[in-house]
């Protein structure tokens, strides 16, 4: 496949962005108490897309929102009336600049199961009309082990436009995407074209970029591993100093659970649709006080095992992406990197 | 199923001028839960509440708001009116649509017919947040403890048991009789004490409904109101109270000398003593702190001179239980200490004695024979000076608040010191006269007149030797000039203060006490008598200072209550109080430290279903609780409501409008 | 300031002795500079523990979980911490006997860029106030101060004020990590949570936030510790110790009151009250 | 989809029975279930609770939801729907009862308290289709006689020929002419069903069920003919939330009809 | 008139948010069962006028007022949150107001600080006896929410 590429030095890719921003709806990631997270922005001064990992948020709440509103009604003598929401603030045209590519990747995952059975046509819509843009990394960071997991930046479709820096300060744009193609070519200007002759300089980058991986799995054996592990006794021990604050999964780029709760004042209603987290000990309660999973290392089983068993099981993909934000986030620092490889690795013995 | 009624009053003109009834009635009508509304012209009238009634069957209500009157006017007119249609009362609300909006508003109607419909709108949230709640019944032990013998306890004990309730009457000391027993003769009639005194003491040794335990002090007092278990020490008095018959023998041979307490130590008594003549009952016990045969085993002539062989040297303390409902605290008072009156003189020389001292001596059967003595050396005083507010009203030295007594007494003191002695002359100290009273100005006038005590408005600053006698300088205000006055003795009115063991039985009751010691009172003003704790009152010096008519009007009070309390065989309680939802409990127990009632305790439950672990949980005493609600609004993990004000019907009365 | 050696002992000796079931200290990651927390069951492992001045979370908090409760627990305890300590012990949350307690004379901790943390620069007990051994020396109570964050916003406007809390409202995603990862927060069900807050609402909105985040510090108001658990977990970051120095602030100035768990026995403001207590802002 | 409610029926002091029907009337047709398939109920304000259909579709026009009070959304449900009120629901969610493997199989019923619900379902669809299945048994208990739901119907059961309906409550009552004894004992030993040609479909509290195919692996069942429902909390019902994952299979579109041999397949939580 | 301009902006949430034309404030108030509620009757009863804005809901004592309920009512439909009580010592509970005074000025002073103005939440003591004092505080606590507009922080979607 050919890859549309352009080249541009770093003024240049501001004045891209700057464009960008200047002619579209355009995200980006916005400093907020001193960590980087995806904010609408209205110039480039405001928002850093080179901004480095790990940042708080991934792109996550801009498709599915910390809290979206599933629908209104009112409730009188008259009757029952449901309205549809007011329009979804998310479904218009958008770009988002800065999107690094686990995050990017996160969606694609996340795609599997929204898109499997009933198709979520709020988050579908989402997802059409965005274009990522999307710096590549050029240093992994503490916990990031994404290489591992096969969603290395040579996964080509995760984002739209990748923007990859290459030898001599020269950067590279490329469109990644159908959409991707179209909407570079038409914010092209002032861009140079660099078709074919920037892969050699690409895949330098993105080799330096896999050394500077620390962390590093085997993830076909672990995947293997993991899927009679269910009753490891390792489970109880290696997240005993989780504090069960549900940080991870909120962060999480692919976590997708969610609760339904309703909101009434009056005669009014709402009713929502907001984050939840299986750490929650909440999470499967059942009305009449059953629980399956009452204590935390159920609970976290159930999450490793999601991210790393069932979720490729049922949808072929692997759930965690390796971008280490949970782990970052976490106040004791777990990490699911050594939780799962313990886990694996405890069957041999 | 939410089936609300609602009815809207017109209350005559009082509601209608002001409001638009229909349209509030049409207004409620849009609420989705209310099913029936309608207006009346005076919905409290018979054919008012027989609507309300009609409707209850006819309309299979679940709740009823009425929107009238306030809810504190005929709340319970209305509530009547459920239960007559066989609805639980407390499914009730009252929208306040007259109080709070027709008679405020009363220029703006359509103001105040929007703000009645917002009050329906508020009831009929919060009504469907309503529980079936039932009348509370705690049954009743009929039986009071009276704790003290003094004349408050003797008051309290004789009225309850006139009324056929059996009473339990614990005194620490040998006999009842208490401080009264110490006195001469009482103000502001000058009738002996002793006299009125002692036929009440025998009325509560004989009489059928009273129990007297002399020589005996509460230990534990377990239980609720009606509900009371209470463990009381008797402790060994070494006599058998059945066999003696208070010949006296025994204390006539005794060789051992103790200084005399009810003599406040001016004399002695024996080791083995019956504390005076008229003691109730008469019978000796032993002071075993004193007796060489308890403490070296060495004596024993009581026991040989006893023609009933009632001495019993191995007796030991016994510990009887009894199950009371109720409790009348009449401990009475100390006397405060003065010797931080150093410039006094206060226990360097002797004829500085305290009013008490004083009161001993001139009574007839003191120590002295009724004649005031100087301590140091037995002279009859001719120049006596008493100097009052000793420790009273004194922020400095002593204590804030007046001791009440100290001028009638003083006063008292006056007029005896001139029937006892002719050719005395008193001195009298004062800040102020306080004479607040029936007859008591007119006392104090004729102490001032028939004695001719010279009253000189001041404090004293100084008591010094001067030879034999004592030398009072102070200032008289009035003059403004610094006086001295030789006196042959000082009497000083020392204030009145609680015992230091005050706090220990507060505890021990579970009642609050302020900062000097006195017991509280549930309210100052109105209820003087009751404590925090139900079924716990108060009567005499325990809780203030008083003087002796005010205490037995409080005892009598207090029996008052205790009668009042068992006029049924259940108290019937209202059951807006507090209930504990184990599940959400985490045993942190702040409830129990905020409960102004003591009502919240703790109990143990499993940590989950068949768990042999415990947990701790709070649990509200039903008996107790009086539905304030500070216990809910503290409870961080919302695991107790209150009945009638739940968390969930307040929030519902919030989003509501 | 570091104990690495006294604790791996004491801890070794507490195994060896059989005095305790779990011990909980600090752990090097292993990946970078931070320490976490661990819970260790046996002697063979002791030799992970260590503490220095980035032992910064506060232990206490894993008392309140079920793997410890009825457990013969070790563990280390900053002043802060200790405190926080004292008020599980006299909320009837753990019991003294099952617990050893190493205090430790504080001389503070550091914050992510390495310098001294802000409140341990204010802090006004450093040294542990419950124990059973202490290490280090004591230096005592010290002056209070009002946290420099309060003093800066209280001069601003109420409008600039509200733009500041606004965003603070508005960025939290109430994954409630801040009450999870506070030693005090033990509720068994918090009426925060969302689940069980019918009267709370439970959609993660910002007035949501709002209200949880005002109720959560209401709380905590004369028991916050100021250990920044709370803060130390937020994903967002958000100066959450704004509205537990706020209260605290107000606590002090108004009531005179001590801090939180300085002493066992003492619950917290809200838990008592005083005849002179302020009555100005009454009408 | 919003609905009336036509009929509150009281069944136990914790249990009713709410007789819906769609207050757009088109909406009737369209709206089709096989037995074993839920909805999500709500009630707005409060919020969504998942319960099962406990009618079947051959008896059109209106369907039943048997509410048991447990939780907060339940209890308020019982307190605020009245006869006439509009609720909203979303369906028909899940799987069903293997309809097809059980024709011209004996079916055998143990259900226990609430659990009777889903099974009444294909009771109700079994009558209807009476010809399809051979002998039709069915075993139902609960703690006492108040606590047993749908009573008139049972009697109606009774009184039809091709049924076997035996009854059991666990502890003797006064006025109870029925077995007296848990399910799985009454199962051994007064039922007794033939274990060839025979499909079970039972649902119930945990506890039963736990016992129940003990019992019935005493009496020589295979996994792969005992069938149940498993309750689970769920908030979506479209395999979004995550909320009911057992493993990578999701009770909400998977189930929540399970044999007993898939069961065993999932990983050990519920 | 600068300076008063200058005033406004600082004292206020939103300066920016004007009143709609036909706005009127509504308040919250809260009354203890013993004293002021039996006030705000005798208010009633001595006929005495005050602004129809407020809406009352009765507890049994001022302790009982968990802090998030003024939280709540200013997040659903009120403009502002007057809470009363009984005088010091006159509890009928004898000691819940003590513990709600605490309470109270906290909640006052952490609203103040994350924006509320200071005048959105008041309290007051009002006895069973002091009619007149209860229109008068409400007199002026709507004057004063009327002053600061309508409250537009942290409000509910649909209140």
């Amino acid at each position: 496949m050919k890859l549309t590429t352009y080249s541009t030095d770093q003024a240049g890719l501001q004045a891209f962005y700057e464009a960008i921003i200047r002619a579209h709806d355009t995200y980006g990631p916005v400093e907020k108490f001193g960590k980087f997270d995806f904010k609408k922005v209205n110039s480039l001064s405001e928002c850093d897309p080179e901004s480095p990992i790990p940042r708080t948020m991934s792109v996550k709440p801009l498709f599915f929102p910390k809290s979206a509103k599933v629908m209104k009604y009112t409730a009188t003598s008259a009757g029952t009336e449901l309205s549809d929401t007011a329009e979804d603030p998310l479904a218009g045209k958008r770009v988002i600049l800065g999107v690094k590519h686990c995050d990017a990747r996160g969606l694609q995952v996340l795609d599997a199961v929204y898109k499997w059975d009933y198709i979520d046509t709020d988050y579908e819509k989402r997802r059409e009309n965005t274009i990522l843009i999307s710096p590549r990394c050029d240093q992994a960071a503490t916990h990031c082990f994404c290489t591992s997991l096969d969603y290395d930046l040579e996964t080509l479709d995760a984002v739209d436009v990748a923007v990859i820096n290459g030898a001599d300060r020269k950067i590279y744009l490329q469109a990644r995407t159908e959409k991707g193609e179209t909407f570079l070519k038409e914010n092209a200007t002032g861009l140079t074209s660099a078709n074919g002759s920037a892969e050699a300089e690409m895949k330098k980058q993105y080799e330096t970029f896999a050394a500077s991986f620390r962390l590093k799995m085997n993830y076909q054996e672990i995947n293997e591993r993991m899927q009679g592990q269910f009753d490891s006794p390792t489970f109880e021990e290696v997240p005993s100093s989780c504090v069960s604050c549900n940080t991870c999964a909120f962060v999480c780029p692919t976590c997708h659970c969610f609760k339904i709760s309703d909101e009434k004042i009056r005669d009014k209603g709402v009713r929502y649709k907001s984050y939840d987290s299986c750490n929650n000990v909440y999470f499967t309660l059942m009305a009449g006080g059953h629980n399956p999973r009452p204590v935390k290392y159920r609970r976290w089983r159930q999450r490793a095992m999601h991210k790393f068993v069932y979720y490729k099981e049922r949808f072929g993909v692997n759930l965690c992406i390796g971008c280490g934000k949970c782990t970052t986030s976490c106040p004791v620092n777990i990490s699911i990197f050594e939780v799962v490889t313990k886990v694996a690795s405890s069957m041999q013995e | 199923m939410a089936r609300v009624g609602v009815f809207v009053c017109f209350c005559g003109a009082n509601i209608a001028d002001f409001v638009d009834v229909p349209a509030v009635t049409e207004e409620a009508k849009k609420i989705k839960e209310v099913k029936y509304a309608i207006e009346y012209k005076y919905m409290c009238s018979d054919p008012g509440q027989q609507m309300i009634r009609d409707a209850i069957v006819q309309h299979r209500l679940t709740s009823v708001v009425v929107a009238a009157c306030s809810p504190r006017m005929h709340e319970k007119t209305f509530r009547k009116a459920l239960s007559d249609a066989g609805m639980n009362p407390y499914l009730l609300e009252v929208a306040n649509i007259r109080e709070h909006s027709s008679w405020v508003h009363q220029k703006d109607k359509k103001a105040a017919t929007e703000k009645a419909s917002d009050l329906i709108r508020m009831a009929v949230a919060k009504s469907i947040a309503n529980e079936q709640l039932h009348e509370i019944s705690v049954p009743v032990t009929k039986r009071a403890l009276v704790i003290g013998g003094g004349i408050a306890g003797i008051q309290a004990a004789l009225d309850i048991a006139d009324a056929r309730i059996p009473v339990v009457l614990v005194e620490k000391s040998p006999s009842i009789g208490g401080r009264m027993a110490q006195l001469d003769e009482t103000f502001p009639t000058l009738d002996c004490s002793q006299c009125i005194l002692t036929p009440k003491m025998v009325d509560v040794a004989s009489h059928p409904f009273i129990e007297l335990l002399p020589y005996s002090e509460v230990m534990e007092l377990d239980g609720y109101v009606g509900n009371y278990k209470a463990k009381i020490k008797r402790k060994a008095s070494y006599v058998n109270f059945d066999t003696c018959t208070g010949c006296g023998a025994c204390w006539q041979k005794c060789p051992v000398k103790v200084p005399n307490e009810f003599n406040m130590g001016i004399d002695k008594r024996k080791a083995i003593y019956s504390p005076f003549p008229q003691a109730v009952p008469n019978k000796p016990v032993i002071d075993a702190e004193h007796c060489t045969m308890l403490l070296k085993g060495k004596c024993g002539i009581c026991a040989k001179v006893c023609e009933k062989g009632s001495i019993d040297y191995t007796m030991q303390d016994e510990i009887v239980e009894r199950e009371i409902g109720a409790v009348v605290v009449a401990t009475g008072y100390d006397l405060w200490d003065p010797s931080p009156y150093e410039e006094y003189g206060v226990g360097r020389y002797k004829d500085i004695i305290t009013s008490l001292e004083f009161e001993r001596m001139v009574s007839a059967n003191g120590p002295t024979g009724g004649v005031p003595v100087r301590p140091s050396d037995g002279k009859v005083p001719k120049r006596v000076v008493f100097i009052k507010c000793v420790g009273s009203r004194d922020e400095a030295k002593g204590i804030e608040y007046c001791s009440k007594i100290c001028c009638m007494y003083t006063a008292k003191h006056a007029i005896l010191l001139h029937h006892k002695v002719h050719d005395s002359h008193a001195y009298i100290f004062y800040m102020d006269i306080r004479a607040a009273g029936k007859g008591y100005e007119e006392f104090v006038k004729r102490a001032q007149v028939e004695t001719g005590a010279t009253y000189l408005r001041g404090r004293v600053s100084k008591i010094y030797k001067k030879g034999e006698n004592l030398m009072v300088r102070g200032e008289d205000a009035q003059l403004g000039q610094v006086v001295e006055v030789e006196a042959d003795l000082v009497v000083l009115a020392t204030a009145i203060y609680p015992y230091k063991d005050n706090p220990d039985l507060a505890r021990l009751l579970g009642i609050s006490y302020d900062k000097y010691g006195y017991l509280s009172e549930a309210h100052p003003k109105l209820r003087p008598v009751e404590t925090a704790k139900a079924g716990i009152y108060l009567a005499g010096c325990t809780q203030a200072p008083k003087d002796i008519p005010d205490t037995v009007a409080q005892a009598s009070a207090a029996a008052a209550k205790v009668c009042g309390l068992f006029a049924g065989d259940t108290l019937k309680k209202d059951p807006m109080i507090s209930t504990v939802n184990t599940e959400f409990c985490t045993g942190c127990q702040n409830c129990v430290t905020v409960c102004p009632y003591q009502a919240i305790v703790t109990e143990e439950i499993p940590l989950g279903h068949g768990s042999k672990e415990m947990r701790i949980v709070a649990k509200v005493n039903e008996g107790v609780c009086q539905g304030c609600g500070s216990c809910v609004a503290i409870c961080r993990s919302m695991a107790i409501d209150l009945a009638g004000f739940t968390d969930m019907q307040i929030i519902n009365e919030i989003v509501s409008i | 300031m570091d104990y690495t050696k006294q604790i791996q002992d004491i801890a070794g000796r507490l195994f060896s002795e059989g005095k305790i079931d779990i011990f909980i200290g600090y752990r090097n990651t292993g990946f970078d500079e931070n320490q976490v927390p661990v819970l260790i069951h046996q002697y063979k492992d002791v030799d992970q523990l260590l503490f220095t001045d980035k032992s910064v979370f506060n232990l206490a908090n894993y008392l309140k979980y079920e793997h410890t409760r009825n457990k013969r627990v070790g563990l280390i305890v900053k002043g802060c911490d200790s405190r926080a300590l004292n008020l599980m012990l006299t909320e009837s949350q753990v019991k003294r006997e099952n617990l050893y307690i190493i205090g430790i004379a504080c001389e503070g901790v550091v914050n992510e860029t390495g310098e001294k943390a802000q409140n341990c620069v204010e802090c006004m007990m450093p040294d542990a106030v419950v124990y059973d051994e202490l290490l280090g020396s004591a230096t005592g109570k010290r002056e209070y101060q009002v946290n420099a964050d309060i003093r800066e916003l209280d001069e601003k406007t109420l409008t600039d004020r509200v733009e500041y809390f606004e965003e603070i409202f508005e960025n939290c995603i109430r994954c409630n990590a801040c009450r999870h990862s506070c030693p005090l927060c033990y509720c068994a069900k918090c009426c925060i949570d969302q689940e069980t807050a019918t009267l709370f609402h439970g959609a993660n909105t910002t007035s949501s936030a709002f209200h949880a985040l005002m109720t959560w510090s209401l709380h905590l108001a004369g028991r916050c510790v100021d250990c920044r658990n709370c803060e130390k977990a937020c994903p967002i970051h958000l100066p959450l110790h704004l509205l537990h120095k706020l209260n605290e602030k107000v606590i002090y100035e108004n009531f005179q009151e001590n801090l939180a768990g300085m002493t066992e026995g003492d619950r917290g403001a809200f838990y008592k009250y005083s005849l002179s207590d302020p009555d100005d802002f009454i009408l | 989809m919003i609905c009336k409610v036509d009929k509150i029926i009281q069944e136990t002091p914790d249990i009713c029975t709410y007789r819906l029907k769609f207050r757009d009337e088109s909406l009737t047709e369209q709206f089709d279930w096989l037995p074993g398939q839920f909805i999500e109920f709500s009630l707005l304000g409060s919020g969504e609770c998942t319960f099962c259909i406990a009618s079947s579709a051959t008896r059109k026009g209106t369907f039943d939801c048997s509410i048991k009070r447990a939780g907060i959304v339940t209890a308020d449900i019982h307190r605020d729907i009245d006869e006439g009120d509009e609720v909203g629901i979303r369906g028909p969610y899940g799987n069903w009862f293997p309809l097809e493997d059980l024709k011209g199989k004996n079916l055998l019923f143990v259900g226990g308290g609430i659990g009777l619900a889903p099974l009444r379902s294909l009771i109700q669809y079994a009558i209807d289709n009476r010809n399809q299945y051979a002998d039709c048994t069915i075993l139902y208990g609960a703690r006492t006689s108040a606590d047993l739901c749908y009573k008139e119907e049972i009697e109606e059961w009774k009184t039809n020929k091709s049924l076997r309906v035996i009854l059991t409550i666990d502890k003797p009552e006064d006025t109870w002419k029925e077995h007296v004894g848990v399910v799985p004992k009454i199962l051994e030993e007064v039922v007794k069903p033939k274990v060839e040609n025979t499909k079970v479909i039972t649902c119930g509290p945990p506890i039963m069920i736990k016992y129940t195919l003990l019992a019935l692996d005493r009496l020589g069942f295979a996994p792969k003919d005992v069938i149940t429902t498993l309750e689970m909390k769920m908030q979506c019902g479209l395999g979004k939330c995550g909320r009911c994952n057992i493993g990578s299979t999701y009770v909400c579109k998977d189930g929540p009809v399970f044999t007993y041999e898939e069961l065993k397949r999932l990983p050990d939580e519920f | 008139m600068e300076a008063e301009i200058k005033e406004k902006i600082v004292s206020m949430e939103k300066p920016h948010m004007e009143a709609p034309p036909d706005w009127q404030p509504v308040i919250m108030g809260i009354l203890c069962n013993w004293c002021s509620y039996a006030g705000s009757d005798l208010t009633g009863t001595s006929r005495i006028q005050y602004p129809p804005n407020i809406r009352i809901i009765r507890v049994p004592c001022s302790s009982r007022v968990d802090p998030w309920f003024i939280i709540k009512s200013l997040q659903t439909i009120a403009d502002g949150v007057l809470i009363s009580g009984c005088h010091p010592g006159d509890c009928h509970y004898i000691s819940g107001n003590y513990y709600a005074r605490r309470r109270f000025l906290v909640t006052k002073k952490l609203l103040n600080f994350v924006g509320f103005h200071e005048n959105r939440v008041q309290f007051s003591w009002v006895s069973a006896a002091e009619g007149a004092k209860f229109a008068k505080v409400v007199t002026k606590v709507t004057e004063d929410i009327r002053k600061l507009g309508p409250l537009h922080l942290y409000k509910k979607e649909n209140s």
